[in-house]
């Protein structure tokens, strides 16, 4: 996503850039920082994380002879005196897509270095990711409330309670770290460590740069795909 | 040069060994001849392959140790030996994957005429159920499990009353008659294996696993446990006895049906309630 | 480009403008290579102790931190090794040697042997020493993750050897960790043990992922000008295939780790199907044991290969050196080693024939693990055929490698066997599999470390390890290990079971008895056997022969540093320009038998080298 | 040529209404798949419209809010093709949850009468 141009090196298109770029020295992802690639490749070791999780899910779902209950039924929730299934699960999805979004834009801003407005995207990209871990707590004291354990389920399969608040609980783990994170290149942004030739950070002697709110933001994003997975396997089968 | 010779030496002497060795495997008791016949094979192919190698390996060790002003070829790759070795060793191993294959379909297709034996394992022995007259086992569960149903058939499963139950780890059987072991476990994984049998399986709590193999020679065999299953693990032995048809069949009518332990528990109980109302009458 | 923070920690920062004036030759010329695309990397140089030798930035001294970590929990997997070798030799010969002893020795070796000794050796210690020098890079690309990864490493080896102090000691159920015994109660270490050995490996995980994330970007993204795929020696290209599985394989581990222990802690039912022990039916029921099979054996495979790649990596490397031949079919030896990894993914269950799993599963696993046999034979034909027409120099090095080739090609011969679905089927949990894979993923890769270390140990140390002990050293190695493991396969023919703590007088071990007592004996002889090297090593600290530069007259880079051994920034002011593979060794025309990579085209213009 | 210098010397900065719209069709889907449960379409529909919904967000994510589609090939193959190995993955555990189940119904449940 930088500027795509380097001494002596042409780009090609499709497939045929694919072996070029590869068959070329110094370095196989042309343009990209070695922070994006990082994360990029961290991602694909999450996803083989959450993917294990999900095929566990799905087998052990799939072999057990006790009915697993209807989570259209278990997640609903009373709004004006009348259940609407999955109600939560909704808001939740509709709240954490709408965080994904004001993150997308604060990339953007960011890289056309509007400091003020990368800063508040961060920022309400924080929030929105706080209310999600709100709404999420708020489902897990319901679900506990009912009845629901990790070890038992007075609606059927005592999986579901296992698989439910691991999976969850490991999902809203990344969104919580996320969040951190979010507050602090909020701050970051705003105090104009990318600013004039980028500062120094705290962790690494790499000096600051925009990418870095593009790096967040591929962790962010790739949060919200999980939680697509897990809207899909979890909440519609 | 001393290398190049003590590699040679160890090759002759793992040649040797494997023509002298006391040690092979036990004369196979099953029909399941197709899967040594695979090993001999796998033993030609492969070993012939490690004697060549290493052969060719010490002959370059002989040939090419270090001189001052050796010519060295230089040939970074060729193409056309690179292939004739690519598909020799491809075909050599569609070789070996075939009959192995063969076999396996062999392994997990019971013949429909096999006499089904339920193997129970648990920490650490095992214990038997044959079916009775109605050649159907009944179903079972493991929280049914009890001292009156050691089992844990299902009692209102009318297929289980009939069959036959041992209580002990020794099991007998019929010669040249196929039989499907279904193992099932109470606790931890096991695994029932007869060395002479060839075949094995593990039991796995929660499921029932199988497999078959068809005893051909009379004779009393050692059971082991292959799957590590906790300290008692080396212990968890059990016996075979494989008898001609008229042995075995006198063997089997002596041995308890469930229904039959079911009434001898339950005139035991009458018994017991008997002798405690004498009890308290002679009290009162 | 100073500016406070610089002052205040001594970054020496070298600004990209100053790279560009070296930018060789104009467009055109022969020896012409693109400049840099990126600036210098900046490196923090450690000043006081702590940071120059304990929470140190430069891979290489975190390379041998993991090396020395690595051998100290090898020693700990050897002794162990001792032990049980002493109870299935001479039964009841140690007192203390109980049943629930010998099988948490057996756990802890195979564990601690698998992942904390050879995966940590050879990506944390080769990679990190080896990566940067090879592919020309200042350091890893995230000197201070790096430095949290082998921390991270070395506090789960705290918390693993911890495990044997806990209550009821560390857990006994066997380096597959198999649930339900895993956690119940009937294993050793079922309480605390299992507990730390899971929170051990997550730690493990976690510090190797952090690790990992560089040696992968490193190569990718960081290599010097010249430094194409293609032209990394071999070494490299092990490594970061067994980086990349590593990277997608653990996380099955993590996640079973963390499944396990909730069923430990939580009383969940992940692996837990209804059970009745001692009379009681406890509170699981519904799990599924297979699932952990899978998960574990869908990061096990690729964990095989984790210790398999990086030995034919350096292994081919070392063979190349030391016959002075350029290793025969570089690319296929690639191709191979990627083909091989990619593979290793659809492999798992051939490890699960004979484990109740869907037995339809048999026939798709049987045919992709033999095709897994095509590309590895092929690595054993190239390595024969670069010692042919070589100038082989039988030194140590060259020893270690013959060996290597012995056994490696033994033990994958006995793959064969195992993977072949129905032959396994009488093979498998006896000890066939336990001498096939000590053979091929044991003794083999040992034979690379070993060889490893007296090729780079002049490097490291500036000093060359004595030649005589290390004849010794390989002797008794090689011929012991093959005198343990070769007729161990015989005892599987005959169908002793593994993991018996004892056989009784079973008909089946009655004739083996002597061979036991063989087989311990050289197991004993081959550990104390591995202390001479920790001597040679002590000895030629104080008192060896200085190496110089480059004393086996190799090509790649990382014996072209500025000094010997390489300070922290690795090449000095100028990184090196690369022109060439690693492996033009003995071309005709040229003036001496080796090219280094840095050699450019117009200073070779009358010989006959080959492009790369 | 020309097409993909074109793009990617936008690189950076894509006009804002790329991610509009990305943002509308993601809200648009979620609801989508949202009514699948609340019309409760069952079988075989259901399962196809609930995949269809979850790749369509998922592919639309990565590739506009992930930036995937305007990254080079190197790196987008680099990404993918590791899916194969969870595809194989997911598809083999299918057929093990299916026979898991099966045996337990036949031997704990039905029972060989029937």
């Amino acid at each position: 996503m930088s500027e795509q141009k380097i001494v002596d090196y042409e780009f090609k298109p499709g497939f045929k850039g694919m072996a070029h770029d590869t068959g070329s020295d110094q370095t196989m992802f042309k343009g990209v920082h070695w922070g994006k690639a990082m994360m990029w490749i961290f991602l694909l070791s999450d996803t083989f994380v959450f993917s294990c999780f999900l095929i566990s899910y799905m087998k052990g779902r799939a072999s057990t002879p006790i009915e697993w209950p209807n989570p259209s039924e278990v997640f609903a929730l009373e709004a004006f005196g009348v259940p609407v299934p999955l109600l939560l699960i909704a808001l939740m999805t509709f709240v954490l897509i709408t965080s994904s979004g004001t993150m997308a834009l604060a990339v953007k801003y960011g890289y056309e270095k509007n400091r003020k407005m990368c800063g508040w995207l961060v920022l309400a990209t924080a929030v929105g990711g706080l209310i999600f871990v709100g709404m999420q707590a708020y489902e897990w004291s319901k679900l506990i409330h009912e009845g629901v354990r990790p070890w038992e389920n007075p609606f059927g399969a005592p999986q579901f309670g296992s698989f439910f608040f691991m999976i969850t609980g490991f999902h809203g783990t990344h969104v919580s770290i996320g969040v951190i994170f979010l507050f602090i290149y909020a701050y970051k942004v705003f105090a104009g460590h990318y600013e004039n030739g980028g500062k120094r950070g705290w962790f690494t002697t790499m000096r600051g740069d925009y990418v870095e709110i593009e790096i967040l933001g591929l962790y962010w994003h790739f949060v919200d795909l999980v939680w697509v997975f897990i809207f899909a396997f979890f909440y519609l089968w | 040069m001393h290398a190049g010779i003590i590699f040679l030496l160890v090759i002759v002497g793992s040649i040797l060994f494997h023509i002298f060795t006391p040690w092979y495997w036990t004369d196979i008791a099953s029909n399941w001849q197709g899967m040594d016949d695979t090993i001999t094979l796998t033993f030609w192919v492969g070993g012939g392959v490690f004697v060549a190698v290493c052969l060719f390996m010490i002959y370059c060790v002989f040939k090419f140790s270090y001189k001052e002003g050796r010519k060295v070829e230089y040939k970074p790759e060729d193409k056309k030996l690179e292939r004739i070795l690519t598909w020799a060793t491809t075909l050599g191993v569609a070789a070996l994957l075939a009959p192995g294959l063969i076999i396996w379909n062999q392994y997990v297709n019971v013949p429909k005429n096999a006499l089904e034996v339920d193997v129970m394992a648990w920490q650490w022995g095992w214990q038997y159920r044959l079916p009775g007259d109605d050649g159907k086992l009944g179903t079972t569960k493991v929280i049914n499990i009890s001292d009156e149903n050691p089992f844990g058939i299902n009692p209102d499963d009318p297929f289980g009353q009939d069959d036959v139950i041992i209580q002990s780890d020794v099991l007998n059987m019929e010669t040249n008659r196929p039989i499907k072991i279904l193992l099932r476990s109470v606790d931890v994984l096991h695994n029932w294996y007869v060395p002479q049998f060839r075949a094995k399986m593990d039991a796995v709590p929660g499921v029932v696993t199988f497999y078959w193999f068809e005893p051909n020679k009379v004779g009393e065999y050692e059971v082991l446990c292959a799957e590590y299953c906790g300290v008692g693990h080396y212990a968890m032995r059990g016996t075979v006895i494989v008898q001609t048809k008229q042995d075995y069949n006198q063997w089997l009518n002596e041995q308890e049906t469930f229904s039959e332990l079911v009434a001898k528990q339950n005139k035991l109980k009458i018994e017991e309630n008997k002798i405690a109302k004498k009890i308290k009458l002679n009290l009162n | 480009m100073s500016d406070e923070i610089e002052n205040k920690t001594g970054y020496q920062a070298q600004s990209s403008e100053t790279m560009n004036e070296y930018s060789g030759a104009a467009v055109g010329d022969i020896d012409y290579v693109r400049p840099a695309e990126l600036p210098e990397q900046d490196l923090y140089h450690g000043h006081t102790f702590l940071t120059k030798w304990v929470f140190c930035q430069d891979a290489k001294v975190i390379g041998v931190q993991y090396f020395l970590t690595a051998v100290f929990t090898g020693v700990v997997g050897l002794i162990l090794s001792w032990l049980m070798r002493l109870q299935l030799g001479f039964p009841g010969l140690a007192g203390f040697m109980t049943a629930e002893h010998y099988y948490q020795f057996v756990t802890m070796h195979g564990m601690i042997m698998v992942v904390y000794f050879l995966t940590a050796l050879f990506l944390g210690g080769f990679g990190n020493y080896l990566i940067p020098l090879m592919v020309g890079a200042r350091d890893m690309v995230f000197p201070y993750v790096n430095m949290l990864s082998f921390w991270m490493f070395f506090v789960a080896v705290a918390v693993l050897m911890a495990s044997f102090f806990v209550p009821g000691g560390p857990t006994g159920s066997g380096w597959t960790l198999y649930p339900p015994q895993a956690i119940l109660e009937g294993t050793p270490g079922s309480g605390a043990g299992i507990l730390l050995m899971l929170i051990s490996l997550s730690l493990f995980v976690i510090g190797f992922t952090m690790g990992g994330l560089n040696y992968m970007i490193t190569i990718l993204q960081a290599r010097t000008r010249g430094m194409t795929l293609m032209r990394m020696p071999l070494t490299v290209w092990g490594i970061f295939t067994a980086t990349v599985l590593a990277m997608l394989a653990f996380p099955a581990l993590l996640v079973s780790s963390i499944m396990m222990t909730l069923d430990k802690v939580l009383g969940t039912s992940f692996f837990m199907p209804t059970i009745l022990k001692a009379g009681e039916v406890l509170e699981y029921g519904g799990g599924s044991p297979i699932l952990f099979q899978h998960l574990f054996w869908f990061f096990g495979h690729p964990e095989v290969y984790i210790v398999a790649l990086p030995a034919f990596g350096i292994v081919s490397d070392l063979i190349s050196v030391h016959a002075r031949k350029n290793i025969f079919g570089y690319r296929m030896m690639v191709w191979a080693i990627v083909g091989i990894g990619a593979l290793s993914f659809f492999v798992w269950a051939h490890h699960m024939y004979v484990s109740g799993m869907n037995p339809w599963f048999g026939f798709f696993f049987a045919t992709t693990t033999l095709i897994i046999a095509v590309p590895t034979a092929m690595k054993v034909y190239n390595w024969i055929l670069t010692l042919w027409r070589g100038n082989i120099r039988i030194n140590v090095v060259m020893l270690w490698c013959l060996g290597f080739i012995v056994t490696f090609v033994n033990g994958g011969i006995t793959g064969i066997f195992l993977g072949n679905v129905s032959v396994d089927v009488p093979l498998s949990d006896t000890y066939f599999v336990v001498a096939h894979f000590h053979m091929v993923m044991g003794i083999a890769p040992l034979m690379v470390i070993m060889g490893a270390v007296y090729h780079w140990f002049p490097l490291v140390a500036g000093r060359m390890l004595n030649e005589g002990l290390g004849k010794w050293h390989f002797w008794i190695t090689f011929l012991g290990a093959y005198s343990i493991y070769f007729p161990m396969h015989y005892l599987g023919f005959i169908g002793v079971p593994r993991r018996y703590f004892e056989m009784y007088d079973s008909p089946y071990m009655t004739s083996a008895i002597g061979m036991n007592e063989f087989i311990s004996l050289a197991a004993f002889i081959v550990g104390a056997a591995q202390f001479i090297l920790i001597y040679n090593i002590i000895k030629t600290l104080k008192t060896g022969k200085p190496a110089g530069k480059n004393p086996w007259k190799a090509n790649s880079l990382e014996w072209h540093t500025s000094t010997v051994p390489p300070e922290h920034g690795n090449f000095g002011e100028r990184l090196p320009v690369v022109h060439r593979w690693p492996y033009d060794y003995s071309v005709p025309g040229a003036k001496e038998d080796f090219m280094p990579q840095t050699t450019p085209p117009s200073e070779v213009l009358n010989t006959e080298v080959e492009k790369t | 040529m020309d097409e993909t210098k074109k793009k990617e010397e936008q690189g950076s900065t894509h006009k804002i209404g790329i991610y509009l719209w990305i943002w509308g069709l993601l809200f648009v889907l979620s609801f989508f798949s949202y009514l699948v449960d609340w019309y409760q379409f069952q079988g075989l529909l259901r399962w196809s419209l609930i995949l269809f919904f979850m790749f369509l967000k998922a592919g639309l994510i990565m590739a506009f809010f992930m930036h995937l589609f305007w990254e080079r090939y190197a790196l987008v193959n680099v990404l993918l093709w590791p899916m194969t190995a969870i595809v194989c993955f997911v598809v083999l555990m299918v057929a093990e949850g299916k026979y898991t189940l099966f045996t337990r119904l036949f031997y704990f449940f039905v029972g060989g009468g029937q």
